[in-house]
């Protein structure tokens, strides 16, 4: 075995980064944003997720098993917010600092939040859907997973932001989940294509349940027809905004999310002040602002190193 | 017992049956395989429920709800398919469902154990050791001294010497003589009518779901009640087919096995039937199988038909079915049949390919065949599309032994054939075993029921304790010669112990 | 004039048949009764009919290889986790297949998905193999595979969702197939003809029959010369065979591969083999009864989608339903044990 | 059908002692060492043995239950979502019990936590129920209540994690425990003195000689007087009971009530039971062969994390051991069949 985390060694610190999962590209993007701040920093990165996706249980695991190996901060995407609070104490405890990304964490014995605004980006959503809709027709929106919270603040933002919208909207469905799969999302959204002859508008909010509802679309014939509003991004669905298939996503800056997310547990470690919320951003991208070249720079984030 | 009526589906398999058992009467039932006999005591002791019909015991109405009550009322039985659990030791085995303390009393119950295991000729048998590993004999003699510790009124024997040597059955005859003098009623079910003869007082005979006779045993004889059976007089139970052996089929050189057998040499020609006796755990059963390949040999060498010889230790069954061997094997229940199937499916099973063409089973061909030996050995069911456990235990055994004569091998090792097989059957097997004899077959028979070893065979070899005798022919044995060398190993002919002047 | 009845005789040659089909379908009969008597009127549209026998097409596919399996007296969990890889193979292959850019040529898709259910029956082969020779239980050993595969998927699809140019594949999972002839999409023809093909071999050929006998009594077959390793291995490669063929149907369903596609699905695909009539313990199964079981399963995901209920209310119904499908089949066939 | 002959004496009288106890634990040596040696320092450090001892309670004591399930020739499906339902009636329950606001007494986590263990001992009896008197194979009863447990947490939770306020259970999973005599977590201790229970159950009572030998020929249990039904329902209640006792443990890990927690653990359960030397065909297994199982899967898990591979290579890695350690006990204990 080889010593880490021993303060005063030759070897660098070493940074946990802990996503939620490892097979979305968002996580991709985290990863590539903690590696390229790992490097400017000269500290070691160790990338690991939860073995099951969405698993609060596996996730805390992680973690215990990063206080076991000592490393020298924690920074973490919870599962929950409140799930996670033990185990971040125990770390704290132990005298490793944590940073909280992506969702938020109950509790203060974090040290910073950096993360997406994300019931902005559900807000963004039902403005754009408003607009296209001329703040008239029928709407659903197909929930992402129990218990998600991210999603569930996108939901409620998009929720907010269509109720502001008019009368004339009529949410026909709002209470079916997607499932944490893209084939899930894709049965589920067929069978609600099927019992709604008539949609006028759609809202998911993340990449795997956009990407499910768009094929459903697509193989119903109905992909066009539809105004269609997503959450992140992926080459399917960039082609499919293209094809004018989607009308519009919200897109977050996970690069930088990762970045600053390994930036802040370095001051952090170095003793340095820092702030409590960091606000990666998000926009929204339509068919109009895809090649613009803010948006560019968010879809074509450097490479994750292979690990 | 008065009218029980019993079926299953479609098949009715007590019609209206009437039994009268008293007790200190030794009450022996006997009728064809299928006759309804085992049902009958199935709802005697609870298993079954049956469908009309009124019973008292000891003067009262009597209507088990289950197992547990009716042994609670007193009545033991012995079933015909061994009811053990494999992973419990026979000591837990003969307790099961009656553990009546939770913590202590061991030793007290080890005693009763270790009682009722002398008293059945088996002090050696470990209470401790798990069921999965004794024999199918031993296991009969575990499932009779569960029997016996119930402390019952009735106790129900249903063939229970169908896996008993000649010495264990002796041991069970006496315990059942001193059941009788405790004046418990004891129901004897068996396809030996000289058994029935020597230990029953009366006797019922069962045909179709029915009672048809009964009386007192000293009135009558064996062969009196064989015509009562089936319902015809019986022609010669052992008929002399003529026939010659031919070359040899098999011979066995130096056979030895992880424990048993111990350097076991025979040779089997076409045309010859080779009869294997002995006491239970001589080491018969393991003969065959290792020759089959069913157990790993240490050592020896087979030669089959075709005159190659193989090394004992590399044989597996398809090897040894590509011989042109065959085997019965004596647990029909593990190794026979698969009961799910089929009848027509358990007959075809190792010569399936003889009914299909370009690779497609031929229902009609097989389905045909099947009815054609199941006509042969007079296999009583519904239809040969009936799975095979939902015969009776007779007819179990005559479909395994279907399956080998629609094989058709060379030789033939069947141990313990006639298991379980009404008189009637078993005078109808016989002949079909001689007259394959007489086609040029050559057949291994190891059975514990000696008369039917000396009746049907033209040589005998004895095995003690894993070491066989020199093969001879029939006639140079007696009873009473087999029957000191399956005890002691020593054969007449070389002792200086004489009993005579 | 036909009599009414077939032969007592022709019919019983299979008792399996009668158990392992129409208590299944008495069960989809009475789901499908429900909802068109419960749900709202596009339950009961021809649409919403080809949808729900296009949804059951990838769990149909896995459970004829798994009735194989449980016939056989073994078990498969890894089938979600092969459908998975299936989906990321045939999607690495055609991308490498057809090099950067440009829409795909005929033969790169068929030769992709081959290369998918070609990396199934192989992982199917590896647990047939160690179940039959090393004598682990199945269920371990496919529990084994079932972390194995997943691993593998991600692997090469370096845990992201694998993207691949347009082709013919990406329309057999269509509802409405693209030439209108069809009526069905390619993947329900597929799957029929599937099925015609698994009753086939269980029925009527020497493999099959191995197959029933070897679960119903193993000690038996080996006594009657069948080969049990050999046939216990040829059983759990033909079971990924036919899970990476539903692997290449969900390939064509999402479009990409996805490294985390099916996941659970194994548990689907067994309780529609059991549904269908197939037994745990070995010796019982048939072909048509798993699609029915699978059937089964669509119909209750779709009915419940309709009614609009509540996630939850859907997840307590659907297993209920599950257990009373069996029942159903139970009390029209009860056993004396 | 022989297996070989067991040496005579004193160990003869457990014959599953034996098998369902030392295989195991080489296994277990086994990953322990190979970890030791190929991982960094801290693996063997005692803080990571407590972290790994924590980390097997709440499968731990879900294999406990499923010890006796299985040993009685069953199977449970549902207990994944049975820990799940636990962790939302504890949270929901103590939530009633303290009203708004405020940090709870000491009595009310205990009936909370014993409210959630009798709900889903509720289920367990249920699940039994149908299994036992209308002869349902659990597999599919189980595979219902999954579903319906599942539907049901999700429902009384609301669908989302429920908060509760601080109380002690909360701290019955830390790996440093509060009063720091303890050593090990609360928790811990629960799952040793189950574990001591369980043993002594299976082997010194009546009613685990029956679970036995219903597991072994439930037919001769039956013949024997054994209340078949009855003691099938006794097991799969106590499965579930045990089920909600991995709950509350979740609970305390999780401080939150969560409908979705524990998806697939089912898995993890029965792998834990079979890898410990219990047998799905019923009769074998035992408690401390169980634990043992837990324990080479937490181990599995937390030094592959330690390694540091990326998760697939972890998952491939799992699922290769999960079959060598069940490989191991095999290759010590062949059997003839
Ligand atoms: N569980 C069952 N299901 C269907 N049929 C059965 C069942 N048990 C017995 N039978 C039928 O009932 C009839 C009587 O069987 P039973 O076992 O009582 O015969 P038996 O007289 O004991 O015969 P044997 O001498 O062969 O043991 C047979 O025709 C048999 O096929
Ligand atoms: N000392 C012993 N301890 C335990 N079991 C024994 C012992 N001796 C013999 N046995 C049992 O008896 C069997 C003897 O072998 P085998 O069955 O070949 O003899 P057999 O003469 O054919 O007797 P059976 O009539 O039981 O078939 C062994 O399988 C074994 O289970
Ligand atoms: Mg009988
Ligand atoms: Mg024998």
């Amino acid at each position: 075995g080889r010593p880490s985390g021993e303060p005063g060694a030759a070897a660098p610190p070493a940074i946990a980064v802990i996503p939620k999962g490892t097979t979305h590209s968002f996580w991709k993007a985290v990863h590539a944003g903690a590696e390229k701040a790992g490097r400017e920093l000269g500290a070691e990165v160790i990338w690991q997720g939860p073995h099951k996706e969405d698993d609060r249980q596996m996730q805390i695991q992680v973690v215990q098993n990063f206080i076991s190996r000592r490393v020298a901060a924690i920074v973490l995407a919870p599962l929950d917010d409140q799930a996670l609070v033990p185990p971040v104490q125990a770390a704290v405890n132990r005298g490793i600092p944590v940073v909280i990304i992506d969702s938020g964490l109950n509790g203060d014995a974090y040290r910073s939040f950096v993360a997406t605004d994300n019931a902005r980006g559900g807000r963004l959503c039902a403005e754009r859907l408003c607009t296209l809709l001329n703040g008239t027709g029928k709407v659903v929106m197909l929930r992402y997973q129990e218990g998600s919270a991210s999603t569930a603040r996108r939901e409620a933002g998009f929720l907010e932001g269509m109720a502001a919208c008019g009368t004339d909207i009529e949410l026909i469905s709002t209470d079916q989940y997607a499932g944490a799969t893209i084939e899930k999302a894709f049965q589920a959204a067929q069978n609600l294509l099927n019992r709604f002859a008539e949609i006028d508008g759609i809202f998911c909010p993340n990449e795997s349940s956009t990407q499910g509802m768009l094929r459903a679309l697509q193989t119903a014939g109905r992909a066009g027809d539809v105004y269609f509003v997503g959450f992140d991004a992926n080459e399917t669905l960039l082609k499919a905004v293209r094809d004018g298939e989607i009308h519009g996503l919200a897109l977050q800056d996970p690069f930088r999310m990762g970045y600053l997310g390994v930036i802040t547990a370095a001051r952090v470690l170095k003793g340095e002040p820092v702030a409590p919320r960091i606000d990666t951003g998000v926009i929204l991208l339509t068919p109009d602002t895809i090649d613009t070249p803010a948006i560019r720079a968010l879809l074509n984030p450097p490479p994750a190193p292979d690990a | 017992m008065r009218g029980v009526r019993k079926a299953f589906g479609a098949v009715r398999a007590l019609a209206g049956v009437d039994l009268a058992v008293c007790a200190g009467e030794v009450h022996g039932l006997i009728g064809e395989n299928g006759a309804g006999k085992s049902t009958l005591m199935k709802v005697l002791s609870g298993a079954h429920r049956p469908d009309a019909g009124e019973i008292a015991l000891g003067g009262r109405p009597y209507a088990p709800a289950g197992p547990a009550a009716a042994r609670a009322a007193g009545v033991a039985m012995i079933y015909q398919e061994l009811a053990l659990a494999p992973h419990l030791s026979v000591e837990e085995n003969i307790f099961l469902g009656r553990e009546r303390s939770r913590f202590g009393f061991r030793r007290r119950r080890r005693d009763a154990v270790r009682g009722v295991l002398a008293s059945l000729g088996h002090s050696e048998l470990d209470p401790d050791a798990p069921v999965s590993s004794l024999g199918i004999g031993l296991r009969q003699v575990v499932e009779i001294a569960r029997a016996l510790t119930a402390r019952p009124s009735v106790v129900i024997m249903d063939e229970p010497t169908s896996s008993l040597s000649a010495e264990d059955a002796e041991a069970l005859f006496a315990v059942v003589r001193r059941l009788r003098e405790r004046d418990l009623a004891v129901i004897y079910i068996s396809h030996f009518l000289e058994e029935v003869t020597r230990i029953c007082d009366v006797y019922t005979v069962l045909r179709d779901g029915r009672a048809v006779a009964s009386g007192r045993v000293a009135e009558t004889d064996t062969a009196a009640l064989a015509e009562k059976m089936v319902g015809r007089t019986l022609d010669e139970m052992y008929p002399r087919t003529p026939h010659t052996p031919g070359a040899p089929a098999l011979t066995v050189r130096a056979l030895r096995g992880a424990r048993l057998p111990a350097g076991v040499g025979f040779s089997v020609r076409r045309g010859e039937i080779l009869g294997i006796a002995g006491l239970v755990g001589a080491g018969r059963s393991e003969t065959v199988r290792a020759v089959f390949g069913l157990e790993r040999a240490a050592g020896g060498e087979l030669e089959g038909p075709g005159g190659r010889s193989v090394p004992a230790a590399a044989q597996t069954p398809r090897r040894a079915l590509a011989m042109r061997l065959d085997l019965l094997s004596e647990n029909r229940k593990t190794e026979g049949l698969a009961g799910g199937l089929s009848i027509s499916a358990n007959v075809t099973l190792s010569a399936l390919r003889r009914h299909t063409r370009a690779g497609f089973i031929r229902p009609g061909r097989e389905r045909r065949a099947a009815q054609r030996q199941c006509r042969a050995l007079g296999i009583r069911c519904r239809d040969v599309s009936d799975p095979a456990v939902s015969l009776s235990g007779g007819n179990q055994q005559k479909v395994a032994l279907a399956r080998l004569l629609h094989h058709g091998a060379d030789v033939l090792l069947l141990d313990e054939p006639t298991r379980g097989i009404d008189v009637g059957s078993k005078a109808e097997i016989y002949r079909l075993i001689r007259q394959l004899a007489a086609g040029g077959k050559a057949i291994v028979v190891v059975s514990s029921y000696l008369p039917e070893l000396l009746g049907i065979c033209d040589t005998l070899a004895v095995m003690h304790r894993g070491r066989m005798s020199a093969v001879r022919p029939v006639a140079a044995w007696s009873e009473q010669r087999v029957m000191l060398f399956a005890a002691s190993g020593r054969d007449a002919a070389d002792t200086r112990i004489r009993t005579g002047g | 004039m036909r009599p009414a009845r077939q032969p007592a005789g022709r019919f019983r040659f299979f008792p399996f048949r009668l158990r392992g089909g129409l208590g299944p379908v008495i069960g989809l009969v009475f789901v499908v009764l429900l909802f068109a008597v419960l749900g709202p009127a596009p339950f009961s549209s021809l649409y919403n009919a080809k949808t729900i026998v296009t949804q059951t097409v990838i769990v149909g596919i896995g459970a004829l290889g798994m009735t194989f399996v449980i016939v056989s007296g073994g078990i498969d969990l890894s089938v979600g986790s092969l459908v998975a890889l299936s989906t990321v193979v045939t999607a690495v292959a055609l991308n490498a297949l057809t090099g950067s850019g440009g829409a795909a040529g005929p033969a790169a898709p068929l030769l992709a998905a081959l290369a998918g259910i070609a990396v199934c029956a192989a992982c199917g082969f590896l647990s047939g193999l160690i179940t039959a020779r090393l004598r682990v239980v199945s269920f371990i050993v496919t529990l084994g595979m079932m972390q194995i595969a997943r691993g593998l998927a991600k692997w090469l699809g370096r845990e992201q969702t694998v993207m691949t140019p347009v082709n013919w594949l990406q329309k057999a999972m269509l509802v409405d197939p693209e030439p209108g002839w069809l009526l069905l999409a390619p993947g329900v023809w597929l799957m029929l003809g599937l099925l015609a093909l698994v009753a086939v071999v269980l029925k009527y050929t020497v493999f099959g029959r191995h197959v029933f006998a070897i679960g119903s009594n193993a000690q038996t077959a080996r006594l009657c010369g069948v080969n049990v390793p050999g046939r216990r291995i040829a059983v759990f490669a033909l079971g990924g065979a036919f899970a990476g063929m539903a692997g290449v149907m969900q390939y064509a369903n999402l479009t990409v591969g996805d490294p985390t596609a099916a996941a659970g699905m194994e548990l689907d695909v067994i309780a529609a083999v059991v549904i269908g009539g197939g037994s745990l313990s070995g010796g019982e199964g048939s072909a048509a009864g798993s699609i029915v079981g699978a059937l089964i399963m669509a119909v209750l995901r779709n009915g419940c989608n309709m009614l609009g209920a509540p996630n939850y209310v859907q997840e307590i119904l659907i297993g209920a339903i599950i257990v009373c499908a069996v029942l159903i089949d139970r009390l029209r066939n009860p056993r004396t044990v």
